[in-house]
This record gives structure tokens, C-alpha cells and sequence, in this order.
């Protein structure tokens, strides 16, 4: 069964450094928390074929990314000691520099945190139906699959 | 029954939208069951790449009312049906 | 030998959400970075022996702990493909949901960051001279030690 | 040769201060070179104890210039020597 409120995991265009640090920041009155851990992906200007990619544009199936998340949050509650934990994925054209994925993870110890926070960084990769398409100044490929990441 | 079809990533170019509505499945794997007519996930695949041929060289996954599929699964007229190329988000 | 310039880990009071925003910005130029992995010490108001620690007051041997993390910074960079490392440790009075620790890692491949951030927490505990006083209303106690954690 | 010692955590405490001054060290752990005296970190071990035995309860290591002594080592007058109860940082 779906819970009625289905946390909305997506952001159009990119995380920015602010949004994280007011992310943070909101956990001060959290006082039973000793750790946080925070996994953040930034779009690499990796060069394929001899064109640097400028930008990644993700789309995805949103309902069924959320969907899924949603069971995946309650896998990893159930499993690691956890203050709580939140998850952004931009959507849209992101360039490189650009954080595109911000996971975080809090708990009164670290290990927790870290470990939690890791396996959420493997999970949304590998569960979640978003796809990425890397940009050229001319032209694009679709950015290959986490299959065997 | 007509069928839409979710399509995503790679998987929009081959079909030129992000949808596809299907009209006619192979009879053969429909089932008469009171007034309706039932299909299943093999048939939906198997029509779309006669509709598609490119798509038998790619790889994807069906999906129903949001779960992937990984056995022929009888599909209702309302449900959520989608093709999925392999996920490549974060 | 040590290495003429000397980073200072150390910071007077909290580290802010701010701080922790800003240097996350400054990697946004370093455009192979891929992923980034963070982890924040807050300070946790635990209950000893049925008093709850208002804050946290850090003293360290800084000179000794500057020198060590220097040491401690080559190896991790001879051992993990980084982009970049940065370590941040509070000293004085760090009121409870404050945060004390700051270890910031970006490489450009998720692994890398990941596992060296989390090496990295467990070498600032175990060989940094840093001590914790734990403050209660009326009193403390001395952090417990963090050779068997 | 008198022997500045850094005190750091709780060790501070019970020293009352954040060094100690040390001017009399056991004599038979010193040696005559040359024209100095030099002493070793065992020596300077056993005369803190002496002079503040609550210190022998204490767990604490000893360290020379920076780095933690697991043996017994010289010490030079120009050494930065302290006393280091078990880290608590983090």
C-alpha cells in the first residue's frame, strides 16, 4: 500500500549549496543526532569520445520514482538507526559543477549515518527510473546505465 | 481495449513520443474473460516491437501500475503500463 | 619532515550551516569532481547518569593534531583517487545540535569519496589529541575515550 | 636541565596547570653526555608520578616533538615533551 503523503524526491534544475546548507541547518534543534552524512553528486565534464559533456538533463517517472522510494526509505529506517534522512534528484538540464543528487542521512552515531547513507546512494541509482542524457556542444548520448556501477 | 503505453530515457526517440496508445495486440495472446478482453505484459512487448522493430535492440523492462514486471503479468484496462531502458540517474 | 604550510584544522566555535554551504560552493570550478561525500559531528545532548550534556568544550594539542592530519592527509591521498579534502574541528564550548566536526572529500568517482571520508572520521578520532569536556548544568565529565569506539 | 612538559585534557586537572616544570629527575635514569645531561622519557614518567601521584591512576601517553613514544626515548633540552590522556575529539 501507498501512504497518502508520498515524499516529492525531485527538484527542477540543479541543488544548490544554499538549499544544502539550510537542509543542515535545519537539524540544530535535532539534538539526539551525532552524525550526518551527506553523499552529493556534481555533473563531471567527462569527455566521451573527445567531446566534453557540458550538462546532464534527467528526466524520469516521477510517480513510480517516488513510489519506489518511498519503499526504500522504509527498508533502510527498518534497518538502520535513524534520526531521519531526505533525498533530492534534479530534473532538467544540469551543467557540469552542478549537484544534481543530495543524499543525507542523520543518527545519533555515525556509523549509522554512513552506512545508511551509502546504501541510499547504491539504491537510488540502482531502483530509481531516472535517466540521464549528457550534453555536447553538438549533439548528446544518453549516459550509460548503472547496471553494473 | 486500448492501451497507453509510458515510454522514457532513450527508449522517446524510438518511438517519437512519450507515450505510445496501442489498438490491436496479437490475438493469440488475449484472453476472452467475461466482457472484457485481457492482455499481458508478454503480448503489450511483443506488439510493440512489431510496431517499433528498433526496439528489439534495445534494452528495457515493462512496467505495471509502477513495479517492474519480471513475469507475463495480466494487465486491466486501468493500468499504468510503461517501458523502461536500464536506469542511469544520480 | 613536515611541510612548511601547515593547514589549521581548527576552527573557535561551531562550525555553521553556512560554512558548510560555502564550501561546498567553491567546488562547483572543479569540474571532474563527480561526487562528494560529507560528514558533520553535532554535538548530542546525551543523558549521564541522568544529566543531559548542554554542550561539548574542546581543547586540543593543536600543533601535535595540524602535524598528525598532514601526515594522516598524504596517506589518504596516496590510497584514494581525490579530487580534494578539506577537515574542519571546532575547539571551545559547542552547545548541543551545534556542529564540531566537518570532513569534506570530492573525487570523481562516488567510491573514492565515500570510502576515504568515512577513513577519514575514524582517523580523526583514534589520532588526533583532541579532548571533549562534557557540560552539564551543574558540572561535567570528561568525553569518554575514542579507542574502543 | 629543566624539563617543560604540556599537559592536555583531564590530565590538566590534576596537574592544577597546562605544563609542568621538572628539575629534579630521578638520577640514577640519567646520563652524562658530554657536557649536558640527558634524559629519557621513562625518567620523566616516574618523576611525574612521584610528584603527582594521582597521575598513576591516569592512563596517558608521553610525546617528543609531536609524536607519540612507545619506547623508552632520549630527550634533547630543545624537545617539546607532553603528557596526552586518551582522545576524545570528533
Amino acid at each position: 500500500m501507498i501512504e497518502k503523503k508520498l515524499k516529492n524526491i525531485f527538484l527542477d534544475g540543479p541543488i544548490s549549496s544554499s538549499f544544502i546548507g539550510d537542509s543542515i541547518a535545519k537539524h540544530s534543534t535535532k539534538k539526539s543526532i551525532g552524525a550526518h552524512s551527506l553523499f552529493l553528486g556534481q555533473v563531471r565534464n567527462d569527455i566521451i569520445q573527445e567531446k566534453e559533456v557540458l550538462a546532464i538533463e534527467y528526466t524520469a517517472y516521477q510517480e513510480m520514482a517516488n513510489e519506489k522510494m518511498q519503499i526504500i526509505r522504509e527498508e533502510i529506517f527498518s534497518k538502520y538507526e535513524l534520526t531521519c534522512m531526505h533525498v533530492y534528484h534534479s530534473l532538467g538540464r544540469i551543467e557540469s559543477g552542478e549537484i544534481s543528487l543530495f543524499v543525507f542521512t542523520s543518527s545519533p552515531h555515525r556509523k549509522a549515518a554512513i552506512d545508511a547513507c551509502e546504501e541510499m546512494v547504491e539504491l537510488i541509482k540502482k531502483e530509481l527510473p531516472i535517466w540521464g542524457k549528457e550534453i555536447f556542444e553538438n549533439g548528446y548520448v544518453w549516459k550509460s546505465s548503472n547496471e553494473n556501477v | 481495449m486500448e492501451i497507453k503505453i509510458l515510454v522514457f530515457g532513450s527508449l522517446v526517440e524510438i518511438v517519437g513520443n512519450n507515450f505510445i496508445e496501442l489498438k490491436e495486440l496479437p490475438s493469440q495472446t488475449s484472453i476472452h474473460l467475461k466482457d472484457d478482453i485481457q492482455y499481458d505484459t508478454n503480448s503489450i512487448t511483443e506488439s510493440l516491437k512489431i510496431k517499433f522493430p528498433e526496439l528489439s535492440k534495445m534494452k528495457f523492462v515493462i512496467s505495471v501500475d509502477r513495479n517492474i514486471i519480471h513475469e507475463n503479468t495480466i494487465i486491466h484496462s486501468s493500468s499504468e503500463i510503461a517501458i523502461l531502458p536500464p536506469f542511469s540517474g544520480g
